[in-house]
């Protein structure tokens, strides 16, 4: 059993594929950083910044389908943003009554709502695209390359690596679980258990887990020991960055700071 | 989707700029201090150790079971690394996880993630150290010190969690602040509990198959003190805000006025410089020309994109 | 009288689309004891996994990645059955440690009974009645963490015997166990009054354990008869990657 | 010339007081291929753990558990030579997914002449040339969570063959691979040129690949000599829970 289908990564042959990946995550961050700036109610230039995403969802040939299936995943946070619609602004838009009381939607709290929604929706987008046309271990030469923490950098790339390892325990665990969630022949007895039963046992399954991750690292710090490992981190030197990457940076750069610019002339 | 913890992941654009800034800020110097601490505890063993941890905090999330409606209950696993690693070591393990679930799956933003870290990760952790220690202290290492103890710190580091969230949405003013608070407390209120006996269950089985790993009887590491106010102070701060707030919400709503008025202070100073850059020239029809001109490269430029692949797939 | 185990024609893909499953067709009769056979990727466990409705034949409408139809001790399996079905088919994976969850071996083989609801007397009695099954009454206090692998491996089939199946399918019991403990695994098992479906990489335990033996390979049955028979076709062995024991 | 493994009268016990070995004593001349056989608990990992200094014999202070000396390839194994002896002796683990802990199969196998401290371009070659020897050239920018056991198992022994040891290591090497996998497997086995020790549980294997077999239980070595010699005489076989193949 194996759960290939957790990791994001979609090989297609693509310029956003073979861009290089530490280019790939400082635009994604930087576009990312220009919807947040980006004013509310500067809505040109929410769609030129939707065009920019889509265009690079097109280019990057995962399908756009695919990426706003992903990119659903924030939907459900949105509910938290929905009440400001109803309690801020001073123009009222519609009302209607909700028994005793009435609910009354303002324009500007509509205008609100719609940029975080927006700019949600645009972000979220961007790091599927990201992630999605990005192998991990690229990722992790980025991450490096941006001077994260070596530290935190081995342990992404270990925990990435027993992800796959781990996930498998646990569904393994789950069917374990369910091939002996049986019922009687006499209906007599309610089967299932208590709920404070279950999790307790959902525990003991974390519980199992836990312990053998424990045991794990052991047998993998011997694995690295017997390498030569000495606590050190040690990595292979990063390649040089292209030209034709150092290009597309400075373009995509220069493209969303433009953008940005424009964002704040409108508005103002 | 076969892995759904708790929904309290932020998503980009549901904090402000500035909330995000500070909380960055906050989170780079707290994990900076686990970090050197963390080498200076466990040594060389510290990378596998915490690398596979983290791996197995991921996959426990996965790890269900029914609660009534079709629903099921979760583990978000901060109090069980803490109990487990101690809190420098936690915080490290928690921020590798939240990282992966932000990069690799999109649960939870990029930009936020300093402040996804820092209410799950970093308050998670506090709160549990200090609820966990407590009770070991006080029950001295007994049976039931460890399990009502990892309940409630595994309670408590939730609803804080949440409670951390909905502040930060209604400072944001993302969310009116009495709602957020009472909507995002009371439903965290109920996840809680089932954090709690999972906690309780995992470690049931840790506490018969392996006890060395509970930390009972083991010296508190270094700076733990220091984690232990911590821990107390953001419990209480957090016990004495939310209902304040959520009580008068014009308070929190004044600071979300101030925070949009710096976003605006920050903008109106850009809006100065484009009259002098373009003379003349309203800003109604800049943009429209603007727009014109990005749209039309965007467009050629994807042309030429699919175009470059397509002959890459034939040749 | 209904056969143990009947699977019509049963074909399954994966989410990815990988196809494990391609019309497989096997019946079982009460009391007999199977053997299944074949190289790894061959859909051995994807097939049991089948028999306890872990994944489901697609009369089931959630799933349509196949067709066809399993039957177990009469029941079709199918979403409104399951319970049934995994009572009457215990179903034994082969890391043990993935079955034992529970702090002692006690909880972990009461799980099935408790789940299934039954009193607190009753599944004292059923415990010890799965435990003494397999020779480790001695054993229900302990901590399954510690106990060796071929020890394990007893306590996982109590755990499913607690529920007093009448089908115990096994994946690759003997994987993994030194000599001694696999030889009194193997006594064990063929101690034990149930009809047995077991998936083995282990020629020489199916040799002497079981009377016959189905070969799979990509998804298909390549081979269904009597075990000396089969063992003795040594072309057939090597075409699908089997070495004569 | 020098032995290429020498131990002394080696014995330890674990920190919990078990002890593991008891007065072990064995030599292996360069190119000699020896298989390590015995119960589970018989001490064969210990005994392996000791050969490349993860566990160390006790002439080094930090380590008072046991007493004895072990000597590979003219070093004694101690805390100063700890570098050079795990260049020279490769260890395989039994698990290959605990050997391969890096993202891709090229960052594993380069892991060894990293910290080796070689420059970037040796490293390199060092890689392309241990994955030729396992025939895995094809594989360097994979992902190891996507292969098959058989292929992680080949990878797991590049990532030792990168740092040119003298002796390779072997714990269980052929336990969970299917027969044809298992087939290719010892193979490449054969096809190694290097002094070899291996632990196995796989007497059939043992028979054809090794032409001397050293038995070990309850810590110790309880019969040395030639694998057609021992494996004839059924009564030291019964007596540690062994069985011809
Ligand atoms: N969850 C899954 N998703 C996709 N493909 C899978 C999944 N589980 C198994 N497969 C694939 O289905 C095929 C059959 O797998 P299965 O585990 O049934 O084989 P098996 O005969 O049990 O092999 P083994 O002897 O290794 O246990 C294999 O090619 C496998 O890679
Ligand atoms: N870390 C440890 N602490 C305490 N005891 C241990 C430890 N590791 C192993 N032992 C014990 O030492 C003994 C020898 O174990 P070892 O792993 O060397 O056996 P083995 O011959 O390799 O067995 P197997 O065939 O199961 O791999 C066993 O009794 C085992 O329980
Ligand atoms: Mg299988
Ligand atoms: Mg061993």
């Amino acid at each position: 059993m194996h759960i290939h289908f957790l990791d994001p990564f979609r090989p297609r042959l693509s310029p956003v594929h073979a861009l290089d990946p530490r280019v790939k995550l400082v635009l994604a961050l930087a576009y990312i950083l220009t919807v947040a700036l980006t004013p509310v109610g500067a809505w040109p230039v929410y769609f030129l910044l939707l065009a920019v995403i889509l265009s690079v969802g097109i280019l990057s040939a995962l399908g756009l389908g695919f990426i706003q299936r992903r990119a659903l995943l924030a939907l459900p946070f949105m509910l938290a943003a929905v009440p400001i619609i109803f309690t801020n602004g001073e123009t009222a838009l519609f009302s209607f009554p909700l028994g005793t009381w009435t609910l009354t939607g303002y324009a500007e709290g509509l205008a609100r709502f719609a940029s975080v929604a927006l700019k949600s929706w645009l972000s979220v987008q961007a790091a599927v695209v990201l992630a999605s046309s990005t192998s991990f271990p690229d990722l992790l030469q980025a991450m490096r390359a941006i001077r994260i923490p070596r530290l935190l950098v081995a342990m992404f790339g270990l925990m990435w690596r027993y992800l796959f390892v781990l996930v498998d325990e646990a569904l393994r665990l789950m069917r374990a679980r369910a091939a002996r969630s049986g019922q009687g022949a006499e209906a007599v007895h309610r089967s299932g258990g208590s709920m404070a039963w279950q999790a307790r046992v959902a525990g003991g399954m974390a519980g199992n887990l836990f312990l053998r991750a424990f045991e794990r690292s052991d047998r993998i710090y011997m694995a690295m020991v017997a390498r030569g490992y000495d606590g050190e981190i040690r990595s292979l030197p990063l390649s040089a960055i292209g030209s034709g990457s150092w290009l597309t940076l400075a373009g995509g750069l220069i493209l969303l700071i433009l953008l940005l610019l424009f964002g704040f002339l409108l508005w103002g | 989707m076969i892995y759904a913890p708790a929904q309290m992941h932020i998503p980009d654009g549901f904090l402000s700029i500035l909330v995000s800034a500070i909380l960055w800020a906050v989170t780079a110097v707290v994990l900076g201090i686990a970090l050197k601490r963390v080498g200076q505890d466990l040594g060389e063993r510290q990378v596998p150790l915490m690398g596979v941890l983290a791996a197995a905090i991921f996959a426990g999330q996965m790890l269900n079971f029914p609660v009534a409606g079709g629903t099921s209950g979760h583990l978000m696993g901060a109090a069980l690394a803490t109990i487990l690693l101690g809190p420098w070591a936690a915080i490290v393990v928690m921020t590798t996880v939240v990282g992966v679930q932000a990069l690799v799956f999109q649960d939870g933003g990029l930009l936020v993630l300093g402040a996804n870290i820092f209410n799950m990760g970093i308050i998670g952790v506090l709160v549990s150290h200090f609820v966990y220690r407590s009770f070991l202290r006080l029950s001295g290492g007994k049976r039931w010190g460890i399990f009502a103890g990892g309940f409630l710190a595994a309670w408590l580091s939730i609803v804080v969690a949440a409670l951390a969230v909905a502040l930060q949405l209604a400072v944001s003013g993302r969310s009116p602040a009495n709602l957020a608070i009472a909507a995002m407390g009371g439903i965290h209120t109920l996840i809680g509990i089932g954090e709690g006996l999972i906690t309780v269950g995992a470690l049931a089985f840790l506490y018969a198959a392996r006890r060395d790993l509970l930390q009972i009887d083991a010296p508190a590491p270094k700076g733990s003190r220091m984690v232990w106010v911590g821990g107390l102070t953001i419990a209480a701060l957090l016990a004495f805000l939310s209902p304040l707030a959520s009580s008068h919400p014009d308070g929190l709503e004044w600071v979300a006025e101030q925070n949009g008025f710096i976003d605006t202070a920050q903008s109106s100073l850009y809006t100065l410089i484009p009259d002098y850059v373009f003379p003349g020239i309203s800003n109604e029809a800049l943009a429209t020309i603007v727009a014109g001109i990005v749209g039309l490269l965007l467009v050629f430029g994807v042309a030429l994109g699919v175009a470059h692949t397509r002959r890459k797939k034939t040749a | 009288m209904h056969h143990s185990i009947e699977v019509q024609n049963l074909s399954f893909a994966y989410p990815d689309g990988h196809v494990a499953l391609r019309e497989v067709s096997l019946m079982i009769a009460p009391c007999e004891k199977v053997a299944l056979v074949g190289p790894n990727g061959a859909g051995k466990s994807t097939l049991i996994l089948h028999l306890n409705g872990i994944l489901l034949a697609p009369t089931s409408k959630a799933h349509t990645t196949g067709q066809g139809q399993v039957t177990v001790c009469g029941m079709p399996v199918e979403e409104k059955t399951l319970g049934r079905v995994r009572a009457a088919v215990g179903l034994v994976f082969q890391n043990p440690d993935d079955q034992l969850f529970s702090p002692t071996v006690y909880d972990d083989v009461a799980f099935g009974p408790l789940y299934q609801g039954l009193p607190a007397g009753e599944v004292d009695a059923r415990v010890a009645s799965a435990l003494a099954a397999v020779r480790m009454e001695a054993y229900a206090r302990r901590v399954s963490h510690h106990l060796s692998t071929g020890e394990k491996k007893r306590i996982a089939i109590a755990t499913v015997l607690s529920m007093q199946p009448e089908v115990l399918v096994l994946d690759e019991p003997t994987a993994g166990l030194d000599p001694r403990a696999r030889r009194s695994f193997i006594n064990l098992l063929r101690d034990l009054p149930l009809t047995m479906l077991v998936s083995s990489h282990d020629l020489a335990m199916v040799r002497e354990l079981f009377p016959r033996m189905v070969i799979m390979d990509e998804g298909r049955v390549v081979a269904d008869g009597p075990t000396a028979v089969l063992l003795q076709d040594e072309k057939l062995l090597e075409a699908h990657g089997l070495e004569k024991p």
